[in-house]
């Protein structure tokens, strides 16, 4: 879908992080948790491309969809900017999206910063099929620790940490010691990515990373978002917007 | 359904309109962002497909620039061998649009095979010679090379009776010369132009951006530069030019037809407007109409005082 | 001053910093937005002299574009001789900053006449020649002809002992060809580049909107381009390269010199942001600090990955 | 002078037009009436130049000046938006002035729409000299009679109008026939500015136009603006921002 939405609110967190709030009710009611949209949301040709953001949340009675943001460039300070009925493009929703089989009965949700934007989602929906759901959140500061009591409120148990010497995977490590999880699903650094992959070889169970990468597109014409991945050794490209942006960690080649 | 005569005839290539996507920038089945449907376009334009077998260049492929973007793609082909195999053109073809294959190839014999490989294919209308890609192999640009191209268009007609667009590079000194070779070998419509090969630094690695080091660089920056290439073009042609360069909305297509255009390619602007094509058709149509005019054909080069 | 060692030495003109006007968007007297002392300056860049009187282009002269700039200004020019007699260059030198003078003519001949009648003159540092104005003429370039351009530096070189830079045009093939004739010919330096052939049309007038029809696009929208010729240019020179070609802050000019470039300049940025200039030699010197560099030439280069 | 300014206050005159009101002491205390400014006030590089906009009035006890914009393009709409504490950077005064030499005892200040921008400066100017004045303006509307209120109040005599049948000059060509000027400002098209030299010729007075061209440096460096003008029989090119922007209506070439 290609709509013309607008803004329905734009709260800020801090300086750097926001939450917008947008009317879309197709994409709200279609959409499936690790999936994003591309947002165009200035007047002008510069940025150019549209911008990709996770789906943070949806909200299927007020036809609106919520996305989690960071300032990190030009185009992320135009959206903190932006207020209530400012127009905004969007398209998607787009991308594959977590797997969720239907044999896993616990899994593993893990994030830093707003890497764990799509984390809310995927929660949600793993909650109502009844799958446990165990979080795992760093974040710089406590305030960055987004959508705690949402996680406590859908009853995931949840682990947040603000303590920068530890990685937030060794939180679950220590919960693998003792309890077995089916799945583990990550956003965020190369360096979590590839913790999880240490632990999956050790503990065995299946892993999911959403990736990012830069788009032009966002619905795999391009060819220009892609990332080498290893399927049964043998190496070949593929495109995050549309393959992904959620990868099997084995497949993941650093 | 228009209010104008939009059509438009490259050799026996007829197009209700002027309007199709570039080569590459545009899928038209599941890689699609479904916002229009596809009989609107004038014509389907395939992105390249190569001799043989190519995975494309190693990431990053793609950067931002001011006005732009810069891609170093590569052309991943699956070759032209799987591609007839699979049946792909019989794919494009329920689309009901008149289907341009792009083709490209690492010398002129690949064109030529590829090319006897397409004759009298029933579901193609025209082929458009990629002779300009700056992803391919160590930035040959078959038409940069005055002889290579007069040569490859040659041995391409002699084997093919489809229309047959050449696609040229802009990194050229004089774009009328290598527009001049293409008609005097047999092209049939020549494509001004392709991405301006381009790089970008990133100051705290220290290192060229891109994964292979440079790429084309296309979207409206480049259009002030291959809008005056294609009135070049246009003075010097008696066969049609199709205009592609940073095309951004329909005033920008009709700036190309005013300088002597017969149709456009749209190519990166499609990612940042999914509805771009659409808008394109609509606005030369309202545009035409406006202005009091019939037809194309009235408005076609006259911005172009150096046609003789 | 700075934090770093900023200067750099393109033959015997020695400069404290890299940073210096591109010929004709800058002005250092009444024409000034004077919001800096010029001594800040690296080097002072004189608007091209041509051999002989001209009034320039028919305006209307310059159009904004996507990321920058159209100029047909034409070099009005007094001609050198009554520039020399008017004493304009002894004025220069009282900015107590290296002056290049830049000169153009429509033939190698007028090239080399300005160049004899500078010899021994106390009040330049260097010379730059024009081989690029696209707007001199009928668009005739030196620089894109290999002949005339090898030609033009030689001539020159001959009846001069000043430094001398080329100003190479990037409406060319292949920018590493002309370099290097440069090169061969005597140039000590070349700067890369000019601005790119362009045009725009209104299309409510349905004409171009330049007097001149076409002009010189500028700016931002060029700097991939012309950056990637200044890596290509290093891979095949020995001489310094002087980089110029949409700088609009500091990370642009790091990017020239990560690439290759020994100086810089900045034309249209100078426009936009008056402080330009000022910021990018303040840049630069950060950037140098911060990367635990002594000076330019632990960087210079050092993305080029091609460089033999 | 180039300064980092912001903006004091945007008044909405109607969807099209706005006066904006800016913090610059150093220009304020500085300028004279007809001279102007180049303005930008948007992040990243498109538009590409700054805008040149006349300088409507000063404020020295405030150190802010005031400037009259009407919506045309990108550029006066990213100024309409512009709010309060919002950054401009401004270069200028620039530009030449209106001449209003020793011997004038009575003038004419004629302009259409946003072309009266200038002229209220001016029309401040020569009051205090206790030079007459008489301001014709028309308009499309009479909201979009600008400065009405202000001309009165220094006692100019003022005639509106928003007869679009008529050129605003044929109210002053009324008074010519009774009342000696010795010089008529005028700002706007070319068809008024035509029609002040067909009275110079007829009546005998002095006539400066105010005239406008895109610009890139506003300085005079890139001769960029040029127009033809004609001086005693010799044509060659000025630049509108430095030569002018004000120019003898006689050496005007259409
Ligand atoms: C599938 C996907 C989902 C995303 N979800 C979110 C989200 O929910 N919330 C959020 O805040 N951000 C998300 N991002 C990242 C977001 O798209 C970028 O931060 C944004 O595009 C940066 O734009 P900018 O103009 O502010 O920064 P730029 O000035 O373009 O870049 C600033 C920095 O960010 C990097 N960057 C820019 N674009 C991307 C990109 N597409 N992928 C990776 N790095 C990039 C640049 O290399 C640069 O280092 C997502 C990206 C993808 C691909
Ligand atoms: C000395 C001077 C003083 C001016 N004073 C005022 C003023 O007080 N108030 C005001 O509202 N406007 C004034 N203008 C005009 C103003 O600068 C333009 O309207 C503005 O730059 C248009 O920018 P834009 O991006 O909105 O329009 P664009 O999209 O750039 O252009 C829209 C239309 O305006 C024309 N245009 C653009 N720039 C100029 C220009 N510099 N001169 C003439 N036409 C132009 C274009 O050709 C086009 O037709 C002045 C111009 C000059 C040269
Ligand atoms: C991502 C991308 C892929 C492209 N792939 C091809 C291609 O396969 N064959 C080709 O001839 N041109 C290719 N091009 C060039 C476009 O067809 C077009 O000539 C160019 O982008 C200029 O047009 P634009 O400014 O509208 O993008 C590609 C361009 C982009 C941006
Ligand atoms: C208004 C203007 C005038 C110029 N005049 C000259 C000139 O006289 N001689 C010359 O060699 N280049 C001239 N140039 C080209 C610039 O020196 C420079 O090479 C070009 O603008 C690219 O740099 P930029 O992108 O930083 O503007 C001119 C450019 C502009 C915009
Ligand atoms: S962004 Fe175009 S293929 Fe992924
Ligand atoms: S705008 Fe540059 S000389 Fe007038």
């Amino acid at each position: 879908m290609y709509i013309d939405s607008q803004v329905v609110s734009n709260y800020e967190i801090d300086k750097e992080y926001g939450r917008v709030c947008l009317e879309a009710p197709e994409i709200a009611a279609s959409a499936l948790p690790g999936q994003f949209v591309m947002m165009k949301y200035w007047q002008g040709l510069t940025p150019f491309f549209m911008r990709p953001f996770s789906i943070n949340s949806t909200d299927n009675k007020n036809g609106t969809i919520e996305i989690l943001y960071k300032v990190v460039g030009e185009g992320t300070a135009i959206l903190k900017k932006l207020q209530k009925a400012d127009k905004v493009q969007i398209l998607g929703p787009l991308g594959n999206s977590f797997p969720l089989k239907e044999n896993f009965k616990r899994i593993a949700i893990i994030g830093r910063g707003v890497g764990a934007a799509p984390m809310r989602f995927l929660a949600e929906y793993a909650r109502k099929k009844n799958v446990e759901a165990h979080v795992f959140i760093s974040a710089a500061r406590p305030e960055f620790l987004f959508d705690t009591t949402y996680f406590q409120t859908i009853e995931c148990q949840f682990t947040g940490s603000c303590d920068d010497r530890r990685l937030v995977t060794s939180y679950f490590e220590e919960e693998l010691t003792h309890t077995h999880f089916d799945a583990a699903y990550v956003c965020g650094s190369k360096r979590l990515i590839g913790d999880v992959k240490r632990l999956m070889d050790q503990y065995g169970f299946e892993g999911y990373a959403s990736l990012e990468a830069h788009m032009a597109c966002g619905v795999g014409a391009c060819k220009g978002c892609t990332i080498v991945i290893n399927e049964e050794g043998t190496e070949r490209f593929a495109r995050v917007c549309k393959e992904g942006p959620i990868f099997p960690v084995r497949n993941l080649v650093y | 359904m228009y209010k104008t005569d939009l059509s438009v005839q490259i050799s026996t290539l007829q197009m209700k309109n002027p309007v199709m996507p570039a080569s590459g920038a545009y899928d038209y089945f599941e890689d699609n962002a479904d916002v229009f449907p596809m009989c609107t376009l004038g014509a389907i334009m395939l992105k390249s497909v190569h001799r043989y077998p190519r995975p494309g260049n190693k990431p990053p492929r793609i950067a931002e620039v001011t006005g732009g973007m810069l891609n170093s793609i590569g052309i991943p082909s699956i070759g032209i061998e799987e591609f007839l195999n699979k049946g792909m053109l019989e794919h494009y073809k329920t689309l009901n649009v008149p289907v341009v294959i792009s083709i490209s190839g690492g010398s002129p014999v690949d064109y030529v095979e590829i090319c006897k490989m397409l004759e009298g294919n029933p579901f193609i209308d025209a082929i458009e010679l990629n002779l300009s890609c700056p992803n391919v192999g160590t930035g040959l640009q078959l038409a940069s090379d005055e002889v290579l191209l007069g040569r490859t268009v040659q041995s391409v007609r002699t084997v093919t009776s489809f229309p047959l667009i050449a696609k040229l590079s802009p990194n050229v000194t004089d774009i009328r010369k290598t527009a001049k070779i293409s008609e005097e070998c047999g092209a049939d419509a020549v494509t001004v132009a392709n991405t301006y090969m381009g790089m970008k630094i990133d100051i705290q690695t220290k290192k060229p951006v891109l994964g292979n080091i440079m790429g084309g660089l296309s979207g409206p920056a480049i259009k002030p530069i291959t809008l005056h290439m294609v009135y070049q073009a246009y003075s010097v042609l008696n066969i049609p030019i199709i205009a592609c360069g940073g095309i951004m909305c329909a005033s920008d297509a009709i700036e190309y037809i005013l300088a002597g255009a017969t149709a456009v390619q749209v190519g990166a602007g499609n990612f940042v407007n999914p509805m771009l094509m659409k808008e394109v058709i609509e606005g030369i149509d309202d545009y035409l109409a406006k202005n009091g005019c019939q037809s194309l054909s009235d408005i076609r080069g006259i911005a172009n005082c150096r046609k003789n």
